[in-house]
């Protein structure tokens, strides 16, 4: 499952997914993926630390476009890689 | 993975923008199709279930009326996911309302899981 | 290859996310996959109004769609229901301001596609 | 006597402010008081399109604008830039879709009424 | 000062006004006046003990429309309301 | 109260809705009307001041350009406003730019009860 994340209202993607079922089978391909685009790339860490089962995921153009820092702490993807991640982990949901 | 299935996130209250109305009419539009639809209140979607809306005297189009007409149009199930907070306001909406079967949260999660096509509003 | 349905119902000025399904999209060409289809719906019909003035120095997003529509035959599908609501299409028929390159048509044509039993098709929604 | 000037910078159907707005002109016109005019910017100048199909049983937003414009002689105006942008005007001439009953200006137009110094002017943005 | 508040942002809210200056000078006609509209009936309450100084109202069509319950907490006010208060309480700032 | 005066509140990211290039188009229509402008950046406006952008690269009219010509077009005062929570992100950024003076959220109250006129983007 990959969850497209765009807003900054952190309530809305809390009752979307719990963490518990960030891991299904603790088969780690069932791992939830959350891609932080948009206004929700400033929340990018609360995320993180919100749902620490989920793989968590920023759209750099995003990202860069706001001028924000590229550090390590952050996983950057690219638009090829977000559309290999839509292929690989449907359904994609967007919030 | 089942193919012709729907699922159709409504998250946002009534009336004060179109997403609930929006979310509605993908779900007619999707269950004319052929389309077996679940749609689900979450989130600030839960307060469309608010029965005495005061829709009619303001001259607007009554959402919940049109919820409680899903099942005339073939819509598999409607559903609403139990507020993970503690708000009384939306939780007492939800338990004096009969049109939406109650799930929690891991129920969503599923049904989120088992679907191939989801839509959000 | 995967064909990719996609689904855009945010405004070309409030979101950004317009521009999200047009990169979106090209990255898919690139990669080889197919683009059946990209419905507009909601607020997303008023990427079809061929008189919205581009920001200068910035690529319009209407010429990206078009070249989308060109090079991988996608079609560009206008909900007739939510462009009646708009004010682009009215008793039925197109408003000169929109675009030739979009159709206007039914939710159907949208959802139509999605009940194909075809496991490598995605939906996704900007 | 109280004049109004009146900002609205939300879509029809996105937002309830523009119906905010027209039920508060109605409420200060009652009352007595005076618009002096309602300036559409944003995607506010949406409010404009006459082609937007209201939805049934509702009253259309714009008839109640125009009404608004007929009782208090305030002027409905529509800020060029956001129109253009909006493709609700284009080489500075309104598209079909515009109502005749608004007035495409500058934000001077809007700017100046605030510029006079009267203490009973209050502007309000919906 | 009248604030129109029609999100539910409520930290929108806070970065605008802090509890301390709702109420100047000890005056009660310099009170901070709260007006929830739209999405933001749904958090008069919140809003109330948030900013305890100020005067919450809410639009009581907005509140009728989303069917919520009418009861002594909640002081409700008519259009004509707003207009006599804004013309009271300028600069109206809207939210 | 003053008149000829207008505060203008940007609360908006940049480039992710139109909200941050609204402000700035009322900001300079108001000053080339020749009222005296006030502009403050506050809430998630204040990230309108990450000052390297990639928007040249991503062909977007840059917001901080254009914020710091503000002062070619008469515009009064740019104000920033000191986040309430601690929010490194923003509190970095506000700490590494200079085109905005930093005021805390007191002095905003001050600004908006000495004002007839205010917008909010």
């Amino acid at each position: 499952m990959l969850i497209n994340f765009s807003s900054k209202d952190l309530n809305k993607l809390k009752s979307i997914i719990d963490d518990r079922a960030c891991k299904t089978d603790n088969d780690p391909l069932c791992k939830t993926t959350i891609l932080c685009i948009g206004d929700a790339i400033y929340h990018h860490i609360a995320i993180r630390d919100m749902f620490p089962s989920a793989r968590v995921l920023v759209l750099r153009d995003d990202y860069l476009l706001a001028g924000l820092p590229d550090t390590a702490e952050v996983k950057l993807i690219a638009y090829e890689d977000w559309v290999s991640l839509s292929i690989e982990n449907t359904p994609v949901i967007t919030v | 993975m089942i193919s012709g299935k729907i699922l159709i996130l409504s998250t946002h209250a009534p009336y004060f923008s179109n997403f609930a109305q929006d979310a509605i009419e993908a779900a007619l539009g999707a269950s004319n199709t052929g389309l077996s639809v679940s749609f689900v209140l979450l989130h600030d979607g839960a307060y469309q279930l608010a029965s005495n809306a005061d829709s009619g005297k303001q001259k607007r189009k009554s959402i919940y009326k049109q919820l409680k007409a899903f099942e005339l149009y073939d819509i598999e199930a409607l559903y609403v996911v139990t507020p993970t907070d503690d708000n009384t306001l939306v939780s007492d909406i939800i338990e004096s309302q009969t049109i939406a079967e109650v799930i929690p949260q891991s129920t969503l999660e599923a049904l989120m899981r088992d679907s191939v096509h989801v839509l959000t509003f | 290859m995967t064909t990719f349905v996609i689904f855009v119902n945010t405004a070309p000025l409030n979101s950004i996310n317009g521009r999200h399904a047009i990169k979106f999209c090209q990255a898919a060409m690139a990669a080889g996959h197919q683009i059946q289809q990209i419905f507009f719906y909601g607020d997303g019909v008023n990427h079809a109004n061929c008189h919205a003035l581009p920001v200068s120095g910035e690529t319009p997003l209407l010429a990206q769609w078009i070249d989308i529509k060109r090079i991988s035959g996608a079609a560009l599908n206008l909900c007739i229901t939510a462009a009646e609501k708009r004010g682009l299409v009215s008793a039925g028929n197109q408003q000169e301001s929109v675009s030739e390159a979009f159709s206007v048509c039914g939710m159907a044509d949208y959802f139509s596609a999605l009940h194909q039993n075809e496991p490598t098709l995605v939906s996704i929604q900007f």
